[in-house]
C-alpha cells in the first residue's frame, strides 16, 4: 500500500462510516413512524462477549448484541446515542475532530441530554465505537481521538508526517532530538516511516526512558525507544503497532518484573483488554516479546536483594492470571515464569537493576539480554 | 430479737416507698394525681352507665399545687367516702374479674396520703347521691400507722350538681408541658374514650375542651371466673379450700369460666389416671388431698377448654377508636384491629392496635382519569406535635391498659418490647437493631384486660407476659401488612409519576440527532417526535411494559 | 355499688403482683429464693456477732427446683418462726434506722408463698436457739386471704447444729449459669463480705466453696432516728403528733439525729419569725397548729444542722474490698474508694467505688534499674468471666446495697445511670453516648445505708434520687482519676519502650550516609555511631528531654 | 553566555554542590564528636516562610531555617536526609541522575530508613533542594530530575541540544514535526534555541494543543505552541522561562476561564507556587501574560449559554485569591476580572469556543485576541 492508496482509502472509509450512522438513525426513524419503540443494536462490550483469538494473538468481541430499546431507563442514553453519531458525522464531513474531552464538553450543549461525568461520555463513545469496528472501521473514522496523546520516542527512525496545510512531506528524525524525544500525536493513522533499527524496545517507566535516551542508547543497539509509562495508551499502541507492521520489525518489552508488569502492561499492549476489546484488533501489537525484566533474571543478574514481597494484590493478580487469562494459559512459558515469581514470593522493579550501579542496566543487563532474543517470554 | 419484730402497716410501707406509686418527683406526681382522681371518675360513671362529664382543674404556684377533679358519676354515699379515700387496698375491684381503671385499691388514697406528706393538708371532697337532697362534704387524711381515716371535718351542705364527685388535692406538684403533661394525659384519654367529655383548666386559665366524639357509652363489661388455662397448682388448692361447693363437680363448672358439665367430667376422668387415690365428681373439694390437686391440675392443662368468655373485655372497637385518632391527630394514613380476646394465666384479655402515618411533606401523587398525574399540596405541620413522631424520630408510641394512658416507664413495658421486637424492616421502615422503628408515624397499642399485670402499684407500664407480647405482636404485624401496601403504593405512583416525567425530557433530544444525522426539515422532526410520544404513552399505559434497560440476544 | 367495696389482704395483693418481688420468671425466682434466704441468714449473723458460715444447696429436676439455705446463726424462738416465714410484712428492720440487707419484711415469706403458689408446698424450717437442747421444726404456709401463718406440723427434734436455722422450699424454678446465676450472686456476695463463708452445692451436684478472707466481723452499725434535712412537712406533722415529747425542745432533741439543744433553739428561734402566731421551745408538740408546723419546717430547712451520725452505717472499707475483689478478680489495676457518709431525705447513706481494670493482653512494661525495659509476659484469661468485661464490651457492672448483690434491672438503676452521666471519654476511656463505658473493667459500687430506696419490692435496682447519684458520681471520679494516672503511666511506659527500640534501628543507616559523604573507614564510622548512641542514651535519661521534632528559628 | 561558558560554569556549580554536602556531613560528625545531639539546618518550606516579591514577581522562601535535631521523632528523616544527600553526591561524581522515583526506589536499599511513600522521598528531597537554592543551585544540580518529563511542543522554534555521546550539536526544527510534537526532557539546561517566533503560546489543554498543532496555527501566527497539559510541570515551566529569557519572547497563557485556571495553572507558570518557594527562582516565568479566556471575553464572544454555573469551589477559590493572593492582590487588574466572574457566576471551558464551531478559535478568537496584546491581563 502506497501513500496514495492510503488517501483513497481514507475517502472510501469516509463515505461507509457516514453510511453507517444514516443507516442507523434511519432504522430508528423508521421504528417510530410505524408506531414502534425504537431500537439500537449494538455490540455486547462486557466480558462475557470477549473471545481470546489464539490464532490472531489478541481479544476481541464475540457476536452477541444488546438491544437499546427507549424505555425510561435508556431514554438518556438513547438520545446520547443518537447525538453523540450526529456530531461524529458532521465531523466526518468536515474533517475535523474532538477528543474525548471536547466531545464531553460539546455535550454541555445538548440541554437534558448533556453527560454529568465523562466516563459516561466515554461509555457511549465506546459503544458506537464498538459498532463501527464490527464494520472494519476505526474509532479515528468517527473522528474521536483519545485524550493522552502517546508516549515519547527516540532512535534510529525517520517519521514520515505531512504539512496538513501543504499536503507536503515532513520527516522527523527521531536520532536528532538530543535529550528531548519525539511526542506521538493523537492520531498516528497517516504516519509512514523510515529506519534502520533492528527493533523496537518498548519501555515501562519515563525514568528508564531518559536514562537510555541520555546514554544514547538506541544508537548502539540499533533500536528505536518508545516510552509506555505504565499501561500504554491508545495512541502509544496504535503507533508501535503501525510501526512494526509497516517495517517488520520485531517489538522486545522493558518492564517491572511483577504481575502488574505482566498482566496489565505488557499483556495490554500485545493482545489488548477485554474491556476494550472492540478496538484491538486496531491497537494490539502481537508481535510483541518480554525482554524482561522476568522472574528468572533476579536469579541470573543476583537481583534478590533489591526485591520487595509480593503484596496480597499481586498475588491475587497472578493467581487470577493463572486461572483465568485465556492469554497467560495459551503460553507455558508464561505460566511457568508466573509460577516461578509466586514461588520466590518478590517483585523487582527496572530500578532494581541499579544496585548495580545505575547505567548496570546499560552496560550489562540489556546487552546480556538482547544477545538471546529467542529466550525472551512469548 | 425476736421482741422487735412487728407488724408493719400498707400505708407505712408505702408511704415510706412512694416511688412506687408514681410520685417520684413533683412532676410526675402531679400527673399521677390527676390520673388517678379522672380514672376514679370513669369508672365511675360507666359503672352507673352515665355519659361522663369531667372538669379537671390544676393550679400551680411555686411549686405548691392543686388538683381539683369533678365528675357527674353516681356519687359516693357518705360512710364509704372515708375508707376510699383514706385507706389504702380499699376498694371495690380488686377481688372481681372485671376489666376497670383502677384495681388495686390503691390510687386516690396514694395521691391523698402524699399530698398529707408534702403540704400536711387533708382531701377535700364532696360527694352527692343520685336522688339525695343534700351532697356530703368531708376532709380526710389517713393514719398510715394503722392504714384507716381520719376525718377531720364533715358536713352535708347544698351543691348545683344533682350526682357526682369532687375531690380536692394540695401538694408539692410541678407543672410542665410535653409528653408527660396533664394535658398530653387528657387528650390521649379523650382519643381512647371517644363517650368522655373533658374540661380542663391548666395553670395559666387557659380553658381545653375535649368533646365527645360518640354518645354511646361502651358495652358494660360482665365479671367473670377465672378461666382454668394458666391457673398455678398452688391457686388450685387455695380455691378448693376455700369454695362452697360441695362436690369437685360442682366446683370446676361454679369456679371457673368456661367449664361446663362435660369438660368437668372430662377434666375428672384424666385426673384419676393420673391420680394414685381414689377421684370422682362428688369427690368434696376440701377433702382433696396434696397429690390428687396435682393430678388434677395436670388434667386441666391437659384437656381442651373453651377459650375465655369475650363478654368480660370490652374493646374500644375499631370504628371509635379511628374516629378518636382522626380527631386528634393529623395524618395520611390510618389502620387498626381489635384482636380477638386471649389469656394470660387464665385472665382474658384483649389487644387492639393502630397505626397513623403522616407522610413527610405530605404531597401523595393523585392520578386522573386521563391519565395524567398531579402531586397533592403539602399538608401543614400537624397540630398533634407530641403524640406523632417526626420523619427521623423514633414512632411515638401511644399505650393504654383499660383505656388508661401510660405515660412513663415505656422501656420496661410490654407495649414497647412488642413493638421493638417486631421486624419493621420487613415492612419498609427504617429500625435500628433492637430499637423502636423510624418513621413519621403514632402506634397506638390498647391492652384491656380484667387484670393488667403493671410492672410497679404506679401502673405505667405492662409486664411483657409472652401471652400478651404475642398477641400485640400479632396485632402490630395485621397492621404493618396495611402500612407496607399503603408505602409501596405511594412509593410506586411517586416512581411513576417520575419515570414519566422523566422520558418527556429526552424526546426533542432524540428530534434534533435525528435532524441532524438525516437533515430533517423542522416539521418532519416535530412530526417524528409527536409519533413517538404518542407510542411511548401507549405502552406505558399497557401493564408490565418493560422499565428494563436493555436486551441481550446472542447472535451467532 | 358501695356493699361491694372490700378490704384487700397485703398477701393477696403481692400474690396477684408476685412479679413485683422478684418471682416472674422460674430463673429469677430461683436466684430470688436463695437471695431472700441468704439475706436473712447474714442478718441474724450480724446481729448476734457470728461469723457466718452458710451451706447453700440447689437442685433441680424438670423445673422442679428444691432450695435449702441453712446457717449458724442465733436461731428463731419457736413461736416467731410461724410469723417470720408467714406473714408478709413483719420483721424487726422496717421501724428502725439503722443498715441491713432485709428491710421489708417480705423477702422470705414472699420466696414461700411463691412455692406454695407454684407447687402447693409449704416451706420447712429446722431452728436451734444457743443454748437449747432441742431444735424446732415446722412446715408453714400463709393464709393470703388473712395474711397470717399456716402451722402445718411442728415438732421438737435433736439437731447436730449447736445453734442455726435451715430453711428449705420447694417451687416452680429454673437453674441457669451466666451473669444472671446463683453462683454468680454468692460469688459477688463473697466479695462484699469478706468475712462470710459459703459452701455452694449446684444442681449437679458439684461444690464450690468461698471462703472467707477476714475473722473480723463488720463493725455493728448503731440504730438511729431521722436527721432534719430532707424530712418532708407531712412526716414531721406526723412526728409531731405521735411524739412523747411534752415540750418542742425535747421534741427536736429526742427524735432527730444530729440536733443538740442549741441547734434545736435556733430552729425554734428561726420558725418563730416565719411564724404568726406563737410558738416557743415549751410549746406542745401535739398543739402545733399547720402554719406553725410550716415554718418550723421551713427554719429546719434553712438552719445549719451537723452533718448525719456516720456510726449507723458500716461501709465495707477500702482495705476489705480490695482483699475480696482481688481474691475473685484477675485485674492488672485496682482501686477503691470509701465516700464520706452523706443523707437524702434524712437517711444517712455511705457509697463504696472500686474499679478494677485488666490490661487487654496483659503485657505491661517494666523498667529495670539500668534504665533496660522489657515488657512482662501476658496474663492467662481471668476465670472471672462473668465479672470483668472483655476488651470490646461495655464495663460490668458490679452493683451493691447493703453488701447485698443486685443482678437484675441494671439499666433502671441509679448505679448504672451515675457510671453513664459521667464523662469516661475524660479518663481516657472510649463511651458511646448515653452508654456504658468500653474498658475491660468491672466497676462494683457498693450503697450502705439506713433505709435503701428500692425501685420496687423485689430489690433490683435502687431508685436515682439525686443525692444518691451526686455521691456515686463523686466517687466514681475519684476512682476514675486513679485509672486515668494508670493508663497514662502505662502509656507513656509502652511508648518510651517504642521509641528506644526506634531511634536505635536508625543508627547504622547514619552510619553509611556519613561514611559515604565524608569517604570514612569502617573504623571511624563505628566509633561515630558509638558514640552518637552514648550522647542519645545521655540526653534521654534527662527528664524532659524533647521528643519534639523541629525547632524553628527566624534568621533576619 | 556562550555554550562553553556553559560547559565552564557548570563545572564549577558541580564543585560547590560537593561542597555544600560535605560541609553539612562534617558538621555533623563534629556535633556528636563534642557530645552533643547533631543537627542539620533546613530553610522552613512552609506557608509562613515564603514571601510574595513584587518586584521579582514571584514567590521567594524567606530566612526562616528549622533545626532538624537527632531524637526519636527525627531519627527517621534524619539518616533518610542524609542518605539522600549520600546518593546526590555520587551523582554529581559520576555525572549522573536519578528521577524522584527512581530515588523512592533506590531507598528500598535503604534497610531500615528506606521510603514507604513517594510523597516522603519528595518531601526530604525538597529539603535538601531548598538548601541548595539558597546558596543559588537548581536542582538539577542536584541530579535529582522530575519523573514527568515536559510538555509537547511545535511552532517556529529550533531547539539546539547536543550528542551527549560525541558532543556534536543537535537540532530540532520543530516547526518540521507534522502532526506530532517535540517532547520536553526531564532536565533543559542545557538546551539553546533559535527562533523567528514572535511570541510563545502556553496552553492548557491537549486537545487544544492538538487542534492548533493539526492546523499549524504557529505557522501563520508566528508563534511557538507549548501544551502544559493542567498545572504546569516543573520542566515545562523551566523551558518556558529559559526560551523566553534567551530568546526575548513574550508568553501568552491560554488556560480555562475558571477561578483554577487562573490561580493555578497560570499563577504557577508565572508567579511559582508557594509551597515550592524554594525552586520558584529557577522556574517561574514572570514575563508571563494572560491572553484568555477571560471573564470579558464571555460577554465579548456570545458564550454565555457555554458556560458553567461556578461550583462552591469555584467561589471559595476566587473568593480565597482575593483575600489572601499576594500576587493578586498586587494586580487591580485581576481583583477586577475575578470580581467580574464572581458576579457573573459562571466559568468557561477553552472548549466553550466551540459553540461557534470548532475552529471558530483558530479563525476568529485568537486572530481577534492577538491584535492587542496590551489588553491581556498581568
Amino acid at each position: 500500500m502506497t501513500q496514495s492508496d492510503s488517501k483513497t482509502s481514507r475517502s472510501e472509509l469516509d463515505q461507509k462510516t457516514i453510511a453507517l450512522i444514516e443507516q442507523i438513525a434511519a432504522q430508528v426513524r423508521a421504528n417510530i413512524d410505524h408506531g414502534r419503540l425504537p431500537e439500537i443494536s449494538l455490540p455486547v462490550r462486557s466480558l462475557e462477549n470477549v473471545i481470546y483469538d489464539l490464532a490472531k494473538g489478541y481479544f476481541e468481541l464475540g457476536g452477541a448484541h444488546k438491544t437499546r430499546t427507549l424505555t425510561t431507563n435508556t431514554a438518556r442514553s438513547f438520545a446520547q446515542t443518537l447525538r453523540m453519531m450526529a456530531l461524529s458525522r458532521t465531523m466526518v464531513e468536515h474533517d475535523d475532530f474532538a477528543t474525548k474531552r471536547e466531545v464531553y464538553y460539546i455535550s454541555k450543549n445538548w440541554g437534558d441530554c448533556r453527560f454529568d461525568e465523562q466516563v459516561e461520555s466515554d461509555a457511549v463513545m465506546d459503544d458506537i465505537e464498538a459498532s463501527a469496528s464490527v464494520e472494519g472501521l476505526a474509532r479515528e473514522q468517527l473522528r474521536f481521538y483519545p485524550e493522552a496523546h502517546g508516549g515519547s520516542v527516540a532512535g534510529r527512525l525517520t517519521v514520515i508526517d505531512r504539512n496538513s496545510a501543504t499536503g507536503e512531506t515532513v520527516e522527523i528524525d527521531c536520532s536528532r532530538l538530543g535529550s528531548g524525544a519525539y511526542s506521538i500525536p493523537r492520531s498516528v493513522e497517516h504516519l509512514w516511516f523510515r529506519t534502520d533499527a533492528r527493533f523496537i524496545l518498548a519501555i515501562e517507566t519515563g525514568g528508564m526512558f531518559q536514562r537510555l535516551n541520555n546514554h544514547r542508547f538506541w544508537e548502539t543497539a540499533g533500536c528505536i525507544i518508545i516510552e509506555m509509562g505504565g499501561v500504554p495508551t491508545r495512541a502509544t499502541r496504535r503507533f508501535i503497532r503501525l510501526l512494526s507492521d509497516n517495517e517488520k520489525l520485531p517489538v522486545y518489552c522493558f518492564v517491572d518484573c511483577d504481575p502488574y508488569g505482566f498482566t496489565n502492561i505488557y499483556r495490554t499492549l500485545k493482545v489488548g483488554s477485554g474491556n476494550a476489546a472492540h478496538v484491538n484488533r486496531f491497537l494490539c501489537v502481537p508481535q510483541a516479546r518480554f525482554l524482561g525484566v522476568t522472574p528468572q533474571d533476579i536469579v541470573d543478574f543476583g537481583l534478590r536483594d533489591a526485591t520487595h514481597p509480593l503484596s496480597a494484590t499481586d498475588v491475587k493478580r497472578a493467581e487470577d492470571a493463572l486461572e483465568n487469562d485465556p492469554f497467560v494459559k495459551a503460553h507455558p512459558a508464561w505460566i511457568a515464569a508466573i509460577k516461578q515469581q509466586l514461588s520466590m514470593g518478590v517483585r523487582a522493579e527496572q530500578q532494581a537493576l541499579a544496585k548495580w550501579g545505575l547505567n548496570y542496566v546499560i552496560k550489562e543487563y540489556l546487552p546480556k539480554k538482547l544477545s538471546n532474543p529467542e529466550s525472551f517470554l512469548p | 430479737m425476736a421482741h422487735r419484730q412487728r407488724e408493719i402497716s400498707i400505708s407505712e410501707f408505702f408511704l415510706k416507698n412512694r416511688h412506687l406509686l408514681g410520685f417520684d418527683t413533683p412532676a410526675k406526681a402531679l400527673v399521677t394525681a390527676v390520673r388517678e382522681a379522672v380514672d376514679n371518675a370513669l369508672d365511675a360513671c360507666k359503672e352507673a352507665g352515665i355519659l361522663p362529664e369531667i372538669t379537671v382543674e390544676v393550679s400551680d404556684r411555686y411549686g405548691k399545687s392543686k388538683v381539683i377533679v369533678e365528675d357527674n358519676g353516681p356519687g359516693i354515699v357518705e360512710d364509704q367516702i372515708a375508707r376510699i379515700f383514706g385507706k389504702l387496698l380499699y376498694g371495690s375491684k380488686f377481688h372481681k374479674l372485671s376489666q376497670s381503671r383502677g384495681q388495686q385499691g390503691m390510687g386516690i388514697s396514694a395521691a391523698g396520703m402524699y399530698g398529707q406528706l408534702t403540704m400536711g393538708k387533708p382531701l377535700h371532697i364532696v360527694s352527692r347521691v343520685k336522688g339525695d337532697k343534700l351532697a356530703s362534704e368531708m376532709y380526710v387524711s389517713i393514719d398510715t400507722g394503722k392504714n384507716r381515716p381520719d376525718i377531720h371535718k364533715k358536713k352535708q351542705l347544698r351543691w348545683d350538681r344533682p350526682h357526682g364527685t369532687r375531690v380536692a388535692m394540695e401538694m408539692e406538684g410541678h407543672h410542665q408541658t410535653g409528653p408527660h403533661s396533664v394535658e398530653t394525659y387528657l387528650k390521649q384519654t379523650a382519643i381512647a374514650n371517644p363517650h368522655l367529655a373533658i374540661t380542663y383548666q391548666n395553670p395559666k386559665g387557659e380553658v381545653i375542651r375535649f368533646n365527645r366524639s360518640t354518645n354511646t357509652l361502651p358495652k358494660r363489661p360482665f365479671e367473670i371466673k377465672p378461666h382454668p388455662y394458666g391457673i398455678e397448682l398452688g391457686r388450685l388448692i387455695q380455691m378448693l379450700n376455700n369454695t362452697n361447693s360441695r362436690t369437685l363437680l360442682g366446683f370446676l363448672v361454679d369456679e371457673f369460666s368456661c367449664v361446663g358439665k362435660k369438660t368437668a367430667l372430662s377434666i375428672i376422668a384424666l385426673a384419676r389416671k393420673h391420680s394414685d387415690r381414689e377421684l370422682s365428681e362428688r369427690s368434696h373439694p376440701k377433702h382433696i388431698a396434696h397429690a390428687q390437686a396435682t393430678a388434677l391440675h395436670k388434667a386441666i392443662q391437659t384437656t381442651r377448654v373453651l377459650a375465655p368468655r369475650t363478654d368480660c373485655i370490652v374493646p374500644i372497637g375499631e370504628d371509635q377508636l379511628l374516629t378518636g385518632l382522626r380527631k386528634e391527630l393529623a395524618a395520611d394514613f390510618f389502620t387498626v384491629v381489635t384482636r380477638p380476646p386471649a389469656a394470660y394465666r387464665g385472665n382474658p384479655f384483649q389487644v387492639e392496635i393502630a397505626l397513623a402515618y403522616a407522610r413527610p411533606g405530605g404531597g401523595d401523587v393523585e392520578v386522573d382519569a386521563g391519565g395524567h398525574m398531579r402531586k397533592r399540596a403539602t399538608r401543614d405541620e400537624p397540630a398533634s406535635e407530641h403524640l406523632i413522631a417526626q420523619k427521623d424520630e423514633p414512632v411515638r408510641l401511644l399505650r393504654f391498659a383499660n383505656r388508661v394512658p401510660l405515660l412513663y416507664q415505656q422501656a420496661g413495658c410490654a407495649i414497647a418490647k412488642a413493638v421493638i421486637q417486631t421486624n419493621w424492616r420487613g415492612y419498609g421502615l427504617h429500625q435500628p437493631k433492637g430499637s423502636l422503628p423510624i418513621a413519621p408515624m403514632a402506634i397506638l397499642v390498647h391492652v384491656a384486660s380484667v387484670w393488667v399485670p403493671y410492672t410497679s402499684e404506679s401502673k405505667e407500664a405492662i409486664e411483657p407476659y409472652p401471652e400478651i407480647l404475642k398477641e400485640i405482636k400479632l396485632g402490630l404485624q395485621q397492621c404493618a401488612r396495611g402500612l407496607a401496601q399503603y408505602l409501596r403504593r405511594e412509593t410506586h405512583l411517586h416512581e411513576e409519576y417520575d419515570r414519566r416525567v422523566y422520558i418527556e425530557k429526552y424526546l426533542p433530544q432524540i428530534g434534533i440527532a435525528l435532524q441532524e444525522i438525516l437533515t430533517l426539515s423542522d416539521e418532519e422532526r416535530d412530526l417524528t417526535i409527536k409519533k413517538l410520544d404518542d407510542t411511548l404513552h401507549r405502552s406505558r399505559t399497557k401493564r408490565g411494559a418493560p422499565h428494563d434497560a436493555e436486551r441481550f440476544e446472542d447472535q451467532p
